[in-house]
């Protein structure tokens, strides 16, 4: 199975797609179905484009971190998709163009690729906003891309103009190699600009209010979910195999990722309004999945964003499901549960997983992250992620004593997303309960990064 | 006073920003960059898979890309895969334009109206415009251009029609099949050639001799394909930026 | 039942048992967590008495056990707490609005917390503890507030969290989760550290000092019955955390020579005495009769703190005589109080009065609870402080000597209020007719928590017995002790004696009593002053401004540990407030705005 | 040398343009300046010997993005009218 | 100088998005902004003296001293991108006009 399919088939349907109305959601379950089954044919390694061995040519990548990946990424897009493709079909050829995005990014080895990816990603998310019908904030995430996306490929332009080359692995080769590593912080901290803005880091996020403040039940799912995971973990690629952490840079960074974790926290802390709970937080998460990777702890990094994105995914469906028609305050809201005890359920555990309590999957990973900190005595860390869980414990608290309060509020569920949610929670249980196949699967991704560490960097 | 302080702050980031970069030795500075450092040396050599004794024009047979341009030979030979994501983007966004803006609806009407004479002279124009947008399509190997400009400027003879004429639409089933056709195009040239040669995009066309019309293997076919897709999609855009809601 | 792992298991089976069976019939379902609870005391009780706990586990994964003296100790009492309780239980389902979901979460807790109690491995403690945490959380807003529920959670996520803290602290010092083994090896430089976490985490649980502010919230506000598992149970595991902080790991950082104790536990035993003060004195304020027990909870809690930080067999033997004490003692208070509130709705002093006439039985629990909780003999609660008393002066810290015989005195002026205001006086015309004595099931937890009080402050020395058992697992000499004597420092105490010398004493009080001259009776409204008539009868209330004077010499500072976590709330939310406004507005220019800054002040430093 | 000369001219029309765009207080002459912003960096793209650069940026940049923005105005401005 | 204009061309459209509150000059900007990087871009590659890297019958061999094609390549992939980036701002510009009747930031109710 050659990767660069699971580029090549969904863009290929997604130029069939404008064709035919009724045919475009058809073909974008086919694509997303395809890439899901592909992926268990997939061989690590790298495969090349165009005929070009690295460093001249382009390639794509695969190992067992992007293995996964790719499995959470295009799971999460499915359920999505399924759960809106009847109300929101006329964006199926966008979905379509965000899958390839949302994979090449993923895959891809070279650094200018990456810019394209994150750009075809970027221009469908902003498309996929628009069905909030708040053009302002649409406006205003496009900005903050196209102006991350700049700060992007120029940090990568001054790589190049260093180093002569845009692959990644042979960047990293050479950047590990120089002595006197402060040439390359600029370029590094541009990128770290650059892709914070996508991955929702605090001073650079004033996109995230807009958009998920009025989410419906596929943006939401998808910014806060998919793409949240899906940018996070090439950003951490990015940062495990290239950046080198050194002076005013680690500085600058860890102030910028605790802060983020922390205002994250306060802010969701001051919130009334579900939505804008929900929306903090994941910002705080964002900025705790990178603290982690910055840590160097690739693969519960990994794990977080597994957990905190299948978390988001129901959370993030269920109020915007149920506020579509009664606004999301925590008032109106209130008692949404009573007589929906599955959703309640998927609800209340997604929360607990990602207050990290017992159990649940973000225990699993929120625990091992914070022994191996421990471990490295990163105090810092360490206390910015036990205040953190406070607080989350507390705003999730209060939300789910709300939320399960009888009251004569009525919300009906479609049956699909019971369904589909309930799955879900399950697996946030399953991966919380039995830890062996996390364990296995981490040991597998740290060799991963090791041997693709001496295999691909020339 | 916030608009100076703004400036002020930005002058400053300039002013660091070069500052920083005249004082670092792996950034060479303007007009002296060493290109034997450079992945680049070798596709102006042409030796990125093989070693190459040299390339000279009207000559050289069979090299790895067969592009006498360069430039052409990075966008559509070494580093297709870009290029085929700059081709979505511009899909994308055609697609959204035409998603945000509605299936419309009326065209807007301009203020003055074209006599005659500015009719005919356009039509006329509009021919020449779209020979040389496809001239420099086909000829992207050869020449500076290539398929995006090649494609724009099959658009802008589009545009004239539409500002020569107040009641001109354009065909726009007719654009989109168009458009789409040529990205499937696209998507099975990669596809074939990994069929043919186990690498997506690859070029598995003989590339002839460098700098003649029929050289450089799929290139030209890209190009073709390239400038007729961005055409329609730049086209579609600009029909549904003249276009505006009401009636 | 003699394995630990299958208890637990059978505790949540029914659970859930009891919860699908509420759909059918209530009554049966509360059967069963009656029957539940005293199953699982029993088994405790038993096998913990006879040694023979089976802490294998097959069952579970990643769970393992192990018992010890003190883990059976606390496990008999908060069990024993649980059996009372659930005796209370079928008579105030109805007034919730979900009994299933209680029947659920009592008996769950009850399996989590023998979980936290028995197991050996620090994790899975983190885990139970979280799972009593949320499942306790829910039996709170039972009754309808749910803010308390939210103040609960607030000190217990902190306790919770610093306890994590402190056992990621252990486990990269000592490389190991194991309780026994982590806190055998605790030093180096992370030993001080440790010991704050732990004990913060305890303190969070037992609301001491800082902490405080959930407890009178929760027990006030909690279903009647449910808030003497929260001071009796609940609020126990506390204790055991503060065990492990003070007494099991070794004593931390320089001493205090001329007390010889490490300045770190006289922080402590500061603290606790600190608690006695503040409970004592807000106890004293309160109109609410739970309210006012919840303070005095948190009183006789500094007590614990003051004697588990002091570090010797005696005061280690008080402190834990002083857990089931007072277990006992407001367990019984609180279920008195239960009693009362579920005949009359409300638990208001100025409310209630006269109960005694038609709640004697009620009363005298009550009565019997409170001069436990006093301290004063023939009663549990006399003799744990008594050997605190001996072990804090012998000491000679003399600011926890004031605190503590404070906290006594005071707890006589508090507890008497409930009792006066409550059972005696006129009797309230509105209750005159519906008024009935508690039904009999809650009579007979009522009178086996009080025959309890009572031979806990008469013959004591078999549970001290047990509890030399458990001090002296944990490293500590045994203290001396006869079947009618225990010997502190200064010399001894013949507890049976002493209540001797009190019956006599009472007995010849009632029969000055009985002999004196009967005391006229009037009327509620059967009052003038200065030639008027009073019309409000609130005025005429024994208990309204009771203490007034006294109250007027504090009320002013009453409220600083309240101020200071409602100003950090605020403080976080002003702060929250101040990001959202500079950056999640719909302003384009944010972003470039920092991305400006931020690389500013990255180059800035090539130039400087 | 006269290169040199050249571009000092260019670069600083460049920014004068730009400046000029971003603080003119008419929408339709900012985006004429853009254009002419667009076509001096062409002439800027050829003295940096890109002649493919150049040419996509004359016809892309500078022709297509200006219809665009031309476009734009002229579509709200009709709108503004209406009402 | 060209390096330098581009650098500062860069800065200028941050200053645009730093004092403009209207959504074209927001758009036109980011215009600037790119324009300025491609700029850049093209001056890392640029070697005085080299030729154009098209080989022709002026310029024959690969001997030659050429500039660098691969940041021509990049600008040319930037540039079309930017295009898309704006069609797709100047569509939302629409959009936002259609529903506040204004392109002033300020003049917009916000939320």
């Amino acid at each position: 199975m050659n990767i660069a399919l699971f580029v090549a088939i969904p863009l290929g349907f997604a130029f069939i797609s404008i064709l035919h109305k009724k045919l475009a959601p058809i073909l974008l379950i086919a694509a997303s179905l395809f890439i899901i089954v592909g992926l268990s044919f997939v061989q690590n390694g790298e495969t090349v484009i165009g005929g070009f061995e690295a460093p001249y040519g382009i390639h794509l990548l695969m190992d067992s971190y992007r293995l996964t990946a790719l499995y959470i990424v295009n799971i999460l897009f499915l359920s999505v998709v399924l759960l809106n493709i009847r109300k929101y079909h006329q964006m199926s050829t966008v979905l379509l163009i965000s899958l390839t995005g949302l994979n090449g990014l993923i895959m891809t080895g070279d650094l200018f690729n990456l810019f394209v990816f994150l750009e075809i990603s970027g221009i469908s998310a902003y498309l996929i906003t628009s069905t909030n019908k708040n053009p302002l904030a649409s406006f205003q995430y496009l900005v903050a891309g196209t102006v991350g996306s700049s700060l992007y490929l120029f940090g990568l332009i001054l790589l190049y103009a260093m180093f002569g080359s845009l692959n990644l692995a042979d960047l990293s080769m050479q950047v590990s190699q120089l002595t006197d590593k402060t040439p390359v912080l600029l370029p590094f901290l541009l990128m770290f600009l650059g892709l914070g803005v996508e991955v929702k880091l605090l001073p650079l996020n004033s996109w995230v209010k807009g958009i998920l403040k009025d989410a419906n039940t596929l943006s939401g799912p998808m910014i806060a979910s998919v793409y949240a995971a899906a940018m996070s973990l090439v950003f951490g690629r990015i940062l495990i195999d290239l950046f080198v952490f050194e002076g005013r840079f680690i500085v600058i960074v860890s102030t910028i990722l605790l802060v983020s974790i922390l205002a994250g926290e306060a802010m969701a802390y001051q919130s009334k309004n579900v939505k804008e709970i929900l929306l903090y937080s994941s910002v705080a998460q964002a900025g705790l999945v990178v603290l982690l990777f910055v840590s160097g702890l690739a693969s519960w990094a990994l794990f977080m964003v597994m957990a905190n994105a299948i978390s988001k995914m129901i959370l993030f469906t269920i109020i915007a499901s149920a506020s579509e028609e009664n606004g999301d305050d925590i008032t109106v809201l209130q008692g949404i549960f009573t007589n929906n005890k599955l959703i309640g359920f998927s609800f209340t555990i997604a929360s607990l997983s990602v207050i990290g309590l017992p159990l649940f999957m973000g225990f699993v990973v929120k625990m091992n992250a914070l022994n191996h900190l421990f471990g490295e005595q990163m105090f810092l860390a360490i206390i910015a992620i036990l205040l953190a869980s406070v607080v989350e414990g507390i705003y999730f608290v209060r939300l789910l004593l709300h939320l399960w309060t009888p009251s004569e509020t009525t919300v009906t569920f479609d049956i699909r997303m019971k369904a589909v949610l309930f799955a879900l929670a399950v697996m946030l249980i399953v991966f919380g309960i039995t830890v062996e196949p996390i364990e296995s699967l981490k040991d597998t991704i740290e060799i991963g990064l090791n041997v693709g560490g001496t295999s691909w960097r020339i | 006073m916030k608009k100076v302080l703004a400036l002020v702050f930005v002058l400053v980031l300039g002013a660091l920003i070069m500052n920083h970069l005249n004082d670092n030795n792996l950034f060479a500075g303007f007009g002296d960059a060493m290109l034997e450092n450079r992945v680049s040396q070798s596709y102006i050599d042409r030796d990125a898979t093989e070693n190459n004794d040299g390339v000279v024009f009207d000559e050289s047979l069979d090299l790895e890309s067969g592009a006498a341009n360069t430039v052409t030979a990075i966008v559509a030979d070494y580093r297709s895969f870009d290029t085929l994501g700059e081709v979505t983007v511009l899909f994308i966004s055609s697609f959204g334009v035409a998603l945000l803006l509605g299936q419309s609806k009326k065209r807007i009407a301009l203020e003055f109206k074209p006599n005659f004479m500015l009719k005919i002279g356009s039509r006329a124009l509009f021919a020449v415009i779209l020979m040389t947008g496809v001239f420099v399509s086909i000829h992207g190997h050869l020449t500076p251009g290539g398929g995006f400009p090649g494609g724009a400027m099959i658009a802008s003879s589009m545009l004239l029609l539409y500002l020569a004429d107040d009641e001109f639409r354009a065909k726009m089933r007719g654009f989109k099949i168009l458009e789409s056709v040529m990205g499937v195009f696209y998507i099975i040239l990669g596809l074939a050639g990994l069929m043919i040669t186990g690498f997506f995009l690859e070029n598995f066309l003989d590339n002839g001799a460098l700098g003649t019309l029929f050289s450089a293997g799929m290139i030209p076919i890209v190009y073709i394909i390239i400038g007729l897709k961005v055409g329609s999609e730049i086209s579609s855009v600009i029909d549904h930026f003249l276009s505006e809601e009401g009636a | 039942m003699a394995n630990i792992e299958l208890l637990i298991l059978i505790t949540l089976s029914l659970g859930l048992l009891s919860y699908v069976l509420y759909h059918f019939s209530p009554r049966l379902s509360s059967a069963l967590t009656i029957l539940g609870s005293f199953f699982v005391f029993g088994s405790v009780l038993y096998h913990g008495y006879i040694g023979s706990f089976d802490v294998s586990s097959t069952l579970l994964p990643y769970v393992s056990f192990s018992s010890s003296a003190l883990s059976i100790f606390f496990a008999v009492i908060i069990t024993f707490t649980y059996a009372m309780v659930s005796l209370f239980n079928p008579y105030f389902l109805k007034t919730h609005k979900a009994g299933n979901v209680h029947n659920l979460l009592f008996l769950s807790t009850l399996a989590f917390v023998l979980g936290v109690l028995f197991t050996n491995h620090f994790m899975t403690m983190f885990f139970f503890f979280e799972a009593v945490v949320w499942t306790s959380l829910f039996m709170i807003p039972l009754k309808g507030s749910k803010s308390a529920a939210i103040m609960y959670y607030r000190f217990s996520a902190f306790g919770s969290f610093a306890l994590l803290g402190a056992i990621f602290l252990l486990k990269a010092n000592s490389g190991t989760f194991l309780i026994t083994e982590s806190l055998a090896v605790v030093d180096g430089a992370h030993q001080l550290v440790i010991f704050i976490l732990l004990v913060v985490a305890g303190m969070a649980k037992l609301g001491a000092f800082p902490f405080h502010i959930w407890l009178p919230e929760v027990l006030g506000k909690a279903p009647d019955h449910t808030s003497a598992l929260f001071s009796g149970g609940l609020e126990k595991l506390g204790a055991f955390i503060i065990v492990f902080a003070l007494v099991r790991v070794a004593p931390v950082g320089a001493t205090f020579a001329a007390i010889d104790l490490a300045w770190s536990r006289y922080a402590v035993a500061i603290l606790g005495a600190l608690t006695i003060v503040f409970g004592t004195l807000m106890a004293i304020r309160q109109d609410d009769a739970k309210k006012l027990l919840a303070y005095s909870s948190m009183s006789n809690g500094g007590y614990m703190l003051v004697a588990f930080s002091l570090m010797n067999s005696i005061s280690v033997m008080g402190g834990l005589y002083h857990v089931l004490a007072h277990a006992l003692a407001s367990v019984a208070a609180f279920l008195a109080i239960a009693a009362v509130a579920r005949q009359t709705n409300t638990t208001k002093m100025s409310e209630l009065g006269g109960m005694i006439h038609k709640m004697p039985i009620t009363y005298m629990v009550y009565l019997i609870a409170i001069i436990s909780m006093a301290g004063i003999p023939p009663m549990g609660g006399f003799i744990s402080k008594w050997l605190i008393f001996q072990a804090v002066i012998n000491k000679g810290l003399i600011f926890v000597a004031v605190a503590v015989f404070f906290g006594s005195v005071g707890s006589f002026l508090y507890v008497f209020r409930p009792l006066a205001a409550l059972f005696l006086g006129q009797e309230l015309p509105q209750y005159k007719k519906t008024l009935k004595e508690a039904p009999s099931l809650m009579l007979l937890a009522m009178l086996i928590l009080s025959v309890l009080n009572i031979f806990t402050g008469v013959f004591p020395t078999p549970i001290l017995k047990v509890i030399n058992t458990v001090i002296v697992e944990m490293g500590m000499n045994e203290v001396v002790l006869t079947t009618f004597t225990i010997e502190g420092f200064n010399g001894l105490l013949h507890p049976g004696l002493i209540a001797l010398v009190f019956m006599v004493g009472v007995f010849v009080a009632f029969v000055i009593f009985i002999s004196l001259k009967k005391s006229k009776k009037v009327g509620l409204m059967d009052t003038y002053t200065a030639g008027n008539f009073i019309y409000t009868e609130e005025l005429m209330h024994y208990s309204v401004d009771f203490y007034a004077p006294l109250e007027r010499l504090y009320e002013k500072y009453i409220d600083i540990a309240r101020n200071v976590y409602r100003s950090l709330d605020h403080k976080i939310k002003e702060f929250a407030r101040l990001i959202k406004y500079f950056i999640f507005t719909y302003k384009p220019e944010i972003t470039a705005f920092w991305v400006v800054l931020i690389l500013i002040l990255f180059l800035w430093g090539d130039i400087a | 040398m006269l290169i040199n000369v050249l571009e000092i001219i260019v670069s600083i029309l460049l920014l004068l343009l730009a400046f000029l765009a971003l603080s003119s207080k008419s929408l339709i002459k900012s985006v004429m300046f853009l254009s002419s912003l667009s076509m001096l960096s062409v002439v800027a793209f050829v003295l940096m010997k890109a002649p493919d650069v150049a040419l996509t940026e004359a016809v892309i940049g500078s022709g297509l993005v200006t219809s665009l923005f031309v476009f734009t105005l002229l579509a709200t401005r009709k709108v503004g009218q209406k009402q | 100088m060209l390096q330098i204009a581009g650098l500062l061309l860069m800065m200028l459209g941050l200053y645009g998005l730093l004092t403009n509150r209207n959504v074209i000059k927001i758009i036109l900007a980011l215009n600037i902004l790119e324009i300025g990087l491609n700029i850049f871009i093209i001056s890392i590659g640029f070697v005085r003296g080299g030729e154009a890297p098209i080989f022709s019958s002026e310029t024959t061999s690969n001997a030659l001293v050429y500039v660098d094609p691969l940041p021509q390549a990049l600008v040319l992939t930037a540039i079309v991108i930017g295009v898309g980036t704006t069609a797709l701002g100047l569509a939302f510009a629409k959009q936002i006009y259609a529903k506040y009747h204004t392109f002033e930031l300020d003049e917009m109710g916000e939320e």
